[in-house]
């Protein structure tokens, strides 16, 4: 790909599994080092304060997100991030309804990937319940799921160049996204808040327009994607301000509990459809992207060549489709799963997404904890932002990919 | 008759300082590119230089290009930035870039592998750069800038590898000695501007003969102090050879065409000056040959390759100085031996720049040849050698052309050259030519001897175990074979009557074609000479010829047991480094201790007691002094004011002219 | 007293023209960038939604006026007129045909640049007084940028005045009539010019001043209604300005190429100067949809270390070759 | 590593470790900065990050449940840990020295439990606004009626 | 009433006073800087008017304006530097409190 | 008559506006009536036919010496603190011999006369700039070349001079291409971070 001519190619498609029987995984990464001089000794003379408040209302925090934001000159010393403007106590609304009610709430979490959003809830009370799910149902699954997230990566490509100023490639962004919207609609009829995986198996079973719309779709989306890398990639304005910008190391990642693309963009080849494979996933032939500078352009990177492994899975699901059923004929309508607890993690869009589900033999779920990938991606924020200019904040919060209703439940 | 290429001259030294500034600011990360670009700019450089050559061959005469106002400063000093082309600068250009562009070619390989490639060709541009600004320099303060350039070329090229303790002590060595000279140097400099408000050498020349003034006569002495400096003559020769601890073909180029023939340039320059001062070029005749005699005879006992070409060109660089102090020391009005004083000092110019000439292609030739040696041995020390004649032909028998040049064989170059230095010690005909000749001649019998001993210990003899010697590649041999041919045939020029039967101008004839006096050939004094050499290499190979195989060492040199104690003088150099640092230690440092006394407590203390005075009555006065800069300026506007405004009330009118 | 009457009647119908222009630039910006976008932009308002601009200030004068309850009053309502008036002021001196214009000066350019340096005022005025972060940040670097930005696109248009020997507009343009258009002897002050001029109208990639990423909208947050309005009149007919300088300095004007120019009519003139100035700010448009946003320190690092060293070297070569030529 | 294995080894250092439902470890209280140096400095489990931390009410119980997941990158193992606290006045060591993602899942924990931890460095409210009253997600919460203060962001 | 050099030079006094008084009274350092402006505008305003009125065919006072400008555009970039720097140091820009020069 | 209705207007609003600039307690707006003399200043130039250094009046004065100050201004003080006090000590002491020196030097002046020499009526060069033009590069040469490198001078000291004491307030990164090194460090610390 074009950018690639640019930038020294670091060995990317590292399968994980080479790492793990060896040695210690995380010792083998060629890694990067960064030093941050924070402050000098003779930091008590310095210029004023000077505090900004990005946010609430702010064209690029991705929502109601605020942050205070010390600046010293245009440099930002301090970064404060102020949740809950969105918090709708999905957690506690969870432990008064049942179980199937559980999924529409996740998809007002992650409303940018509500798909996998709702696929966790369902495999939590599937387990939990002890429900054998068709495998048909699970191919649907990967299917939309796969969908889902190269929808998300577009949307955020698209919101990361209108981020760092270039407006364009936002609205090349969601005009291929419209044509994945326009394929849920075909299956469920909604376009945000899908609904579409739900305990015991989908919602609808797919038509044969959503099969020709797909094909359709993963024709056009390597030319899509080259345009982009044309449009932007390539563009010595973006690379300068990604290269280099906001840049973490594997080992702070991991200290913060980052995960997903931002992960993988410190060097870590580590994606739950490859490591700890559910559902469907073994069955199928991708690789995972792995860039090691943990930078914004890094990152960057990381989702555009998920996108290309996501329409790989996706191509080899629906070439697979088995007959069947595609939900299972027979669920109570009530369900009551024994006691017990079950901790559900799966590879979202935007990193690992976990549900915690405690039962307590009732109707209704004792606890919902979901443990979303935005809110402890997002906890590095105020790491990321010391030392990088204001204009540099806004592209390192757009690269972080956060949705604020992921952040907040 | 259009001499074209005359008004490009400028662009021979031009474009290596293009090169230089182009790399060093450009291309610095490109060392394949930088080299590329150093070579190709000397070349272009040679290229000039061949057809300025063509030109001046073919009659366009000596002249002043490219002249430029530098500082006018009216009737006290006109200082002119220029071109001058004449015979000798035009000879100097052509061994200048010949060896130069040789050397680049050479480097091209030896340096191969180096990381700091880029810096080292970088440095050559500017040392070529400044020995061609030089070598073209119109007046005396344009070559002393050159001259200083030259220096801090060489220190910087002497300790390419910085990081070598010996190379940094080295690159001192060489900046502070070749300073020394330089200081008499810069006093002739000021003289000049002094007692003759002018730079330019014709107009010194004519100023020189009219003056009386001691400091003005002391000039040529001056000049020649800072041409001791640069061409290593006894005392100031130290610096030489421990200048080999730069590069091999940094070496080569400092020995051969840039660095130390600077002197001999500027005393040749500057031999109608000198002449008139018979005692001053006496004295030049008389160091150069102790310097010839002496040199060779360290040499005979030194071990490493690089430092017995180093002593041998000090000893060369002495025969220069003896010619040319030979020629003049008649002096301009008298005459000798039949012939005029000033026919002589042209006589000792043709000779000491012919010598210049030939020992620049056969020196070169030797030292790069040696480079490619211990490229190929990694090592110095021609014990730790031999058995190399079969293993790399070309350097070998190149170099052993050099040394047969070197030794003067006929009809070799050195030859020649050397020839004409004898022959003219014989024509000047005083007492101090008969000495000097002697002198010359051990000289001749000691070089003759000492290469043969390089040769034969180097290259004969078995291989030893651990080297595995290859011939070196075609980058590095090509300037061998063409210095190798340059060796044979240039010293052919020097003859008039070969010159003749070749039908091309001779030497002496291009250097001086207003003058028709031809260099002097004596069947008798050539034989003697060749004699003389032979028996050198005779002597060489009963010693040596027969080097068995455990000789590994310097320890084994069967010389030590003929020469005794004097073997050892011979290979500590005479003690002179020792005299030298004795003189430091004891008498200089002993002044500067007596000096920094000085300083310290008697200026120091001078200061301190007005400073002590000062705070004394400044804490009286401390009170009016606020730190407020408002006050101090409403203070100056209100007396300002009041000054005024007397005026106003005192001397009507007066503001008002005042303003007018 | 008639020159006063003259003066009034050119300011009107300058006054009218720009504030047409500012309109059909408006409606082209949204239809380009729309073109660009693979969108429609606006199409409702009329045919081809050519009254949406229209509506848009209809829109805008009706807005109530809401000021930051500590803004400072005066500095506040002062600094969109200047921003407006300052680039209006500047067309005093842009001709538009061989006989047409205002008037012009013996200095045309310099003046036009006086004028532009004085639209700074306005931005930091506006950052000031509307007692807001974003603003005043916003301020702060379209201050810096404007001034860095300056002697770069002055010293790139001096080649310009080197070879025309003239500061005056309309003799800069007789000269390229004469000779030919200066783009040809002066390729790289065109291109620094067009840099320069670029960020000198706060047109991205240079458009931090309001970069609406990070500074919601830069020095104009706090602005609504007409003095919003002002303000991007302001800009636009900034835009226009540096247009129309590109055109006079480089692009000959309102001269038609390949054909002898004195026997063409006026209103051909006009229309070949209007069509080379749209096209160059089509150029404007094209860069600003196309390019990301560039940062604070890349945009002041890029100014003083690339365009005004290369606009030395332009200036002395440029130079150079006059004084040979000579 | 299989999870016998795990609990064996865990059991030699702990002995008061309990089993829940067969797949999760209960620990003491005290226990829990001791297991976590454990945990991270044994080869044999290679603890990496803290993935999870939570807690979950059981009023029946009279206790508050503090949930780990902790997760080894090196070896691909996960692992549940719990934490049995006293419900009237819920507290525990923080893990914020340890990993830095403690730090706002701790905060949140308090904001929503109202479990304190010692030593955290910053235990603020995160989802709630500072002058919120209760902690939500307590199953003995009760909304009031209405906004009763004005929030007063700073 | 026709406007004469002495006009001008009048209104030049005027400006200097005041530039003046405000270098002398002003507590903060920039305040004096601008006053310093002011001065040597006056300045500039009283060559140009000799130049205009007495010798209108030459333009030195012209050209000793551009020169005054550009010596003040100098003045006012180390002056302000001096201020930043200042300010870094002390966290005040009052004149009397920069007094260390007596030290 | 334009000529004085011009004089007047503009001098009039020039020392309003310098007493402004000295007496108004906010320094922002201190700056602004001082852009304002400028502009003032600026047309009165137009007034004795200098229209060229009209223009640079504002290109260089408003353009670049005051936005300069302004930022000085914004980068250092806060501009609304009431709190202060504006003058020193000296306020009236000052003012007084500045009144005297005023009244002293008018006096002196319209005294003086310079009735004689008054040539209202002098022909002006035809060609300002190019007049302008030719006296900056020759006779005024040295002068020029002083200047230039005086600005020189000054903007490498401004820069030196604000630079200074910059703090270090930066991101340092350096690509480990050894990846035995990479590793070897990251183990160093994780070690580190258990003792």
């Amino acid at each position: 790909m074009s950018h690639d001519t640019q930038i020294k190619k670091e060995p990317s498609n590292l399968s994980s599994k080479q790492f793990r029987t060896d040695s210690p995984l995380i010792d083998q990464i060629p890694g990067r080092k960064r030093q941050i001089l924070r402050e000098s000794p003779e930091s008590e003379l310095k210029m004023e304060e000077f505090l900004l408040n990005v946010g609430p209302q702010h064209p690029s925090t991705h929502g109601v997100l605020r942050l205070v934001v010390a600046l010293e000159g245009e440099v930002i010393k301090r970064c404060d991030p102020d949740l809950g403007y969105l918090h709708r106590t999905f957690e506690k609304i969870s432990e008064s309804r049942s179980y199937q009610q559980i999924v529409p709430f996740t998809d007002r979490m992650d409303y940018l990937g509500s798909m996998n959003a709702n696929w966790g809830v369902a495999v939590a009370v599937e387990k939990l319940a002890k429900i054998e799910v068709p495998e048909r149902a699970e191919y649907l699954r990967v299917i939309v799921s796969e969908l889902n997230r190269i929808a998300s990566h577009l949307m955020w490509m698209g919101a990361f160049g209108a981020d760092i100023g270039a407006v364009t490639a936002f609205l090349y962004g969601f005009r291929e996204r419209e044509l994945i919207l326009d394929m849920f609609e075909e299956i469920c009829g909604s376009r945000l808040t899908y609904g579409y995986i739900r305990v015991g198996g989908v919602a609808e079973d797919i038509t044969p327009k959503f099969d020709k719309l797909v094909r359709e779709f993963l024709d056009i989306l390597p030319a899509k994607l080259e345009d982009y890398h044309n449009l932007i990639t390539g563009n010595p304005i973006f690379l300068e301000r990604t290269r280099g910008v906001g840049a973490i190391t594997l080992e702070e990642a991991i200290s913060y509990g980052v995960t997903g693309p931002m992960l993988k963009a410190c060097g870590m080849p580590w994606d739950l459809r490859k490591e700890e494979p559910y559902s469907v996933y073994p069955k199928f032939d991708f690789d995972i992207p792995v860039y090691y500078n943990g930078d914004c352009f890094d990152r960057f990177r990381v989702r555009m060549d998920e996108m290309v492994e996501s329409a790989k899975i996706v191509i080899q699901a629906l070439d697979g489709l088995p007959e069947g059923d595609y939900k299972v004929k027979k669920l109570a309508r009530n369900i009551k799963p024994p006691v017990g607890d079950v901790y559900v993690r799966q590879e979202a869009p935007r990193g690992e997404y976990g549900v915690y589900m405690e039962s307590d033999g009732s109707t209704k779920p004792n606890r919902v904890k979901y443990r979303t990938p935005s809110f402890s991606n997002l906890s590095i924020l105020p790491l990321m932002t010391v030392g990088w200019k204001i204009a540099d904040l806004v592209a390192i919060l757009g690269s972080v990919d956060i949705v604020l209703g992921d952040v907040d439940r | 008759m259009n001499p074209t290429y005359y008004e490009l001259a400028w662009l021979i030294p031009a474009l290596p300082l293009f090169s230089f500034i182009f790399t060093v600011l450009f291309t610095q990360k490109y060392r394949d590119l930088t080299a590329f670009i150093s070579v190709a700019v000397v070349v272009a450089s040679f290229y000039l230089s061949i057809r300025v050559t063509m030109e001046m061959l073919a009659g366009a005469g000596s002249a002043q290009m490219l002249n430029i106002q530098w500082i006018p400063l009216g009737k006290a000093l006109n200082v002119s930035v220029g071109v001058f082309l004449d015979p000798l600068s035009v000879m100097m250009l052509i061994v200048v870039t010949t060896v130069t562009m040789l050397v680049h070619i050479y480097s091209l390989g030896y340096m191969k592998h180096e990381d700091g490639k880029s810096r080292f060709f970088s440095y050559l541009s500017l040392f070529t750069f400044s020995m061609l600004g030089l070598v073209l320099s119109d007046n005396m303060l344009q070559m002393f800038i050159f001259w200083e350039l030259v220096g801090l070329c060489s220190y910087l090229l002497i300790g390419y590898y910085y990081t070598k303790k010996t190379a940094a002590d080295a690159a001192k060595k060489a900046f502070s000695v070749t300073r020394a000279g330089d200081l008499g140097f810069f006093m002739a400099v000021v003289i000049c501007w002094g007692y003759f408000g002018t730079f330019n050498f014709a107009e010194i020349q004519t100023l020189y003969g009219e003056t009386t003034e001691f400091l003005a006569r002391i000039f040529p002495f001056l000049i020649f102090f800072g041409a001791m400096g640069k061409s290593g003559q006894f005392p100031l020769h130290i610096w030489l050879p421990d200048a080999m601890e730069g590069p091999t073909p940094v070496s080569a180029l400092i020995h051969a065409a840039t660095m130390v023939v600077a002197g001999i340039f500027l005393v040749a320059r500057a031999i109608m000056i000198f002449a008139q001062t018979p005692d001053t070029m006496l004295w030049v005749a008389y160091i150069g040959g102790f310097t010839a005699l002496f040199s060779a005879t360290i040499a005979v006992a030194q071990h490493d390759i690089k430092r017995i070409l180093a002593f041998s060109t000090l000893s060369q660089l002495g025969y220069m100085m003896l010619a040319l102090g030979i020629g003049g020391s008649i002096g301009l009005s008298n005459t000798s031996n039949g012939h005029a004083g000033s026919d002589l000092a042209l006589m000792g110019q043709t000779a000491g720049t012919f010598h210049l000439f030939t020992h620049a292609f056969f020196k070169a030739l030797l030292f790069l040849g040696a480079g490619s040696v211990i490229h190929a041995m990694h090592t110095n020390n021609i014990w730790e050698m031999g058995g190399l004649k079969s293993k790399m032909k070309i350097t070998v028998w190149t170099f052993i052309i050099g040394t047969i040049a070197l030794s003067g064989i006929p009809p070799f170059a050195g030859f020649w050259s050397k020839d004409e230095i004898l022959a003219l010690c014989m024509e000047v005909g005083t007492v101090h030519g008969y000495i000097l000749f002697g002198v010359a001649l051990a000289g001749a019998f000691l070089t003759a001897f000492y290469m043969f001993r390089l040769c034969l210990v180097a290259f004969w003899g078995k291989t030893p175990a651990s080297a595995h010697p290859h011939e070196s590649e075609f980058s590095m041999t090509f300037p061998l074979i063409v210095l190798a041919t340059l060796s044979v045939f240039a010293g052919l020029i020097g003859n008039h009557d070969i010159a003749h039967t070749l039908n091309i101008t001779s030497y002496a004839a291009f250097l001086n074609p207003e003058w028709n006096h031809e260099a002097v050939f004596h069947l008798s004094i050539a034989g003697i000479s060749v004699l003389v050499a032979g028996l050198g290499i005779v002597s060489a190979f009963v010693l040596y010829a027969k080097r068995p195989a455990e000789w590994t060492s310097e320890a084994h040199d069967p010389l030590r047991a003929k020469l005794g104690k004097l073997y050892t003088h011979l290979e500590n150099k005479w003690y002179i480094d020792e005299v030298w640092s004795w003189i430091l230690n004891n008498i200089l440092f002993r002044i500067a201790a007596g000096c920094a006394w000085f300083d310290r407590h008697i200026v120091d203390g001078s200061v301190d007691l007005v400073g002590f005075m000062t705070t004394r009555f400044g804490l009286v006065l401390q009170p009016v002094q606020s730190g407020k800069l408002q006050n101090y300026i409403l203070v100056v506007f209100v007396g300002l004011l009041f000054v005024l405004g007397f005026l106003y009330m005192k001397v009507p009118g007066i503001l008002a002219q005042m303003i007018q | 007293m008639e020159i006063l009457l003259f003066g009034i009647i050119g300011v009107v119908v300058l006054f009218s023209v720009i504030a047409l222009n500012a309109l059909i630039l408006v409606y082209m910006e949204r239809k380009v960038s729309a073109w660009m976008q693979s969108r429609l932009g606006p199409n409702r308002v009329g045919p081809f939604g050519l009254f949406q601009t229209t509506a848009d200030i209809v829109k805008l004068i009706l807005k109530e006026n809401i000021r930051n309850d500590q803004s400072d009053k005066v500095i506040y309502f002062l600094a969109p007129i200047l921003a407006f008036v300052a680039p209006f002021a500047a067309f005093v001196t842009v001709p538009i045909a061989n006989t047409i214009g205002i008037r012009d000066l013996d200095m045309g350019a310099v003046y036009i640049f006086a004028l532009g340096s004085s639209v700074i005022f306005s931005i930091i005025w506006a950052g000031y007084g509307s007692n807001s972060r974003y603003a005043l940040i916003g301020a702060m670097r379209s201050a810096a940028q404007m001034v860095s930005y300056e002697v770069p696109m002055i010293t790139a248009v001096l080649g310009v005045f080197l070879i025309a020997g003239s500061l005056s507009m309309r003799e800069i343009v007789t000269m390229q009539a004469n000779q030919t258009w200066f783009i040809v002897y002066q390729p790289l002050g065109f291109i620094l010019f067009l840099i320069a001029g670029t960020a000198e109208a706060n047109r991205a990639p240079f458009d931090l001043p309001e970069a609406e990423s990070e500074l919601v909208a830069g020095f104009h947050t706090e602005y609504t209604g007409l003095k919003f309005a002002f303000f991007f009149l302001g800009e636009y007919a900034a835009m226009l300005v540096s247009c129309c300088l590109i055109v006079l300095l480089f692009l000959g004007g309102w001269l038609v190429p390949f054909v002898d120019n004195s026997i063409i009519p006026a209103w051909i003139h006009i229309t070949v100067f209007m069509i080379k100035v749209y096209l160059m700010i089509f150029l404007m448009m094209w860069f600003r949809w196309t390019f990301p946003r560039m940062r604070v320190d890349h945009l002041m690092g890029f100014g003083w270390k690339v365009l005004l060293p290369l606009a030395f070297i332009n200036l002395v070569a440029t130079g150079a070759v006059v004084l040979i030529l000579k | 590593m299989e999870f016998q294995a795990i609990v064996e080894l865990v059991k030699n250092k702990f002995p008061q470790t309990e089993i829940e439902f067969e797949k999760n470890l209960v620990i003491a209280k005290d226990d829990l900065i001791p297991f976590v140096e454990f945990i991270r400095n044994t080869p044999e489990l290679h603890i990496d990050v803290l993935d999870l931390l939570t807690a979950a009410d059981h009023p029946a119980e009279n206790q508050i449940h503090m949930v780990y997941g902790f997760h080894s990158y090196r070896l691909a193992h996960y692992l549940i840990v719990k934490v049995k606290l006293d419900r009237k006045n819920p507290s525990i060591a923080t893990l914020t020295h340890w990993w830095e993602s403690a730090n706002w899942t701790e905060r949140e924990v308090y904001d929503l439990m109202g479990v304190n931890f010692e030593g955290h460095p910053d235990q603020r409210r995160i989802l709630t606004p500072p002058d919120f009253v209760g902690h939500g997600l307590r199953k003995d919460y009760e909304r009031p009626g209405f906004f009763v203060k004005k929030p007063d962001f700073k | 009433m026709e406007i004469g050099i002495y006009h001008y030079l009048v209104l030049s006094f005027i400006l200097f006073a005041i530039g003046m008084v405000g270098v002398m009274v002003r507590r903060s350092v920039i305040l004096m800087l601008i006053s310093i402006e002011i001065l040597f505008n006056s300045i500039n305003l009283t060559a140009v008017a000799f130049n205009r009125f007495l010798y209108p065919e030459q333009v030195t006072g012209q050209v000793f304006v551009i020169f005054i400008m550009t010596v003040a555009a100098a003045e006012a970039a180390v002056g302000l530097a001096i201020v930043m720097s200042v300010y870094k140091n002390f966290k005040n820009l009052e004149i009397g409190g920069l007094n260390t020069l007596k030290n | 008559m334009g000529h004085a209705v011009a004089f007047y207007v503009f001098g009039i609003l020039a020392v309003a506006l310098a007493l402004a600039t000295i007496l108004h307690k906010n320094i922002f707006k201190s700056a602004t009536f001082m852009a304002g003399m400028l502009f003032c200043l600026a047309a009165l130039f137009i007034t004795l036919d200098a229209e060229f250094l009209a223009v640079v009046q504002v290109l260089v004065y408003i353009g670049a010496i005051t936005m300069l100050i302004v930022f000085a201004i914004m980068l250092t003080t806060r501009i609304n603190d009431e709190t202060r006090q504006k003058f020193n000590s000296q306020l009236w002491i000052s003012s007084l011999a500045t009144l005297g020196f005023l009244s002293l030097i008018i006096s002196v002046v319209l005294r003086g006369g310079w009735g004689g020499v008054v040539t209202e009526s002098g022909s002006l060069p035809p060609d300002m700039l190019g007049a302008i033009g030719t006296a900056l590069l020759s006779d005024f040469i040295l002068a020029f070349d002083v200047v230039s490198i005086l600005l020189l001078v000054a903007l490498i000291g401004a820069l030196h001079i604000a630079k200074q004491d910059d703090r270090k307030l930066y991101v340092q990164e350096s690509f480990v291409d050894d990846e035995s090194s990479a590793v070897k460090n990251h183990v160093k610390e994780t070690e580190e971070m258990h003792v």
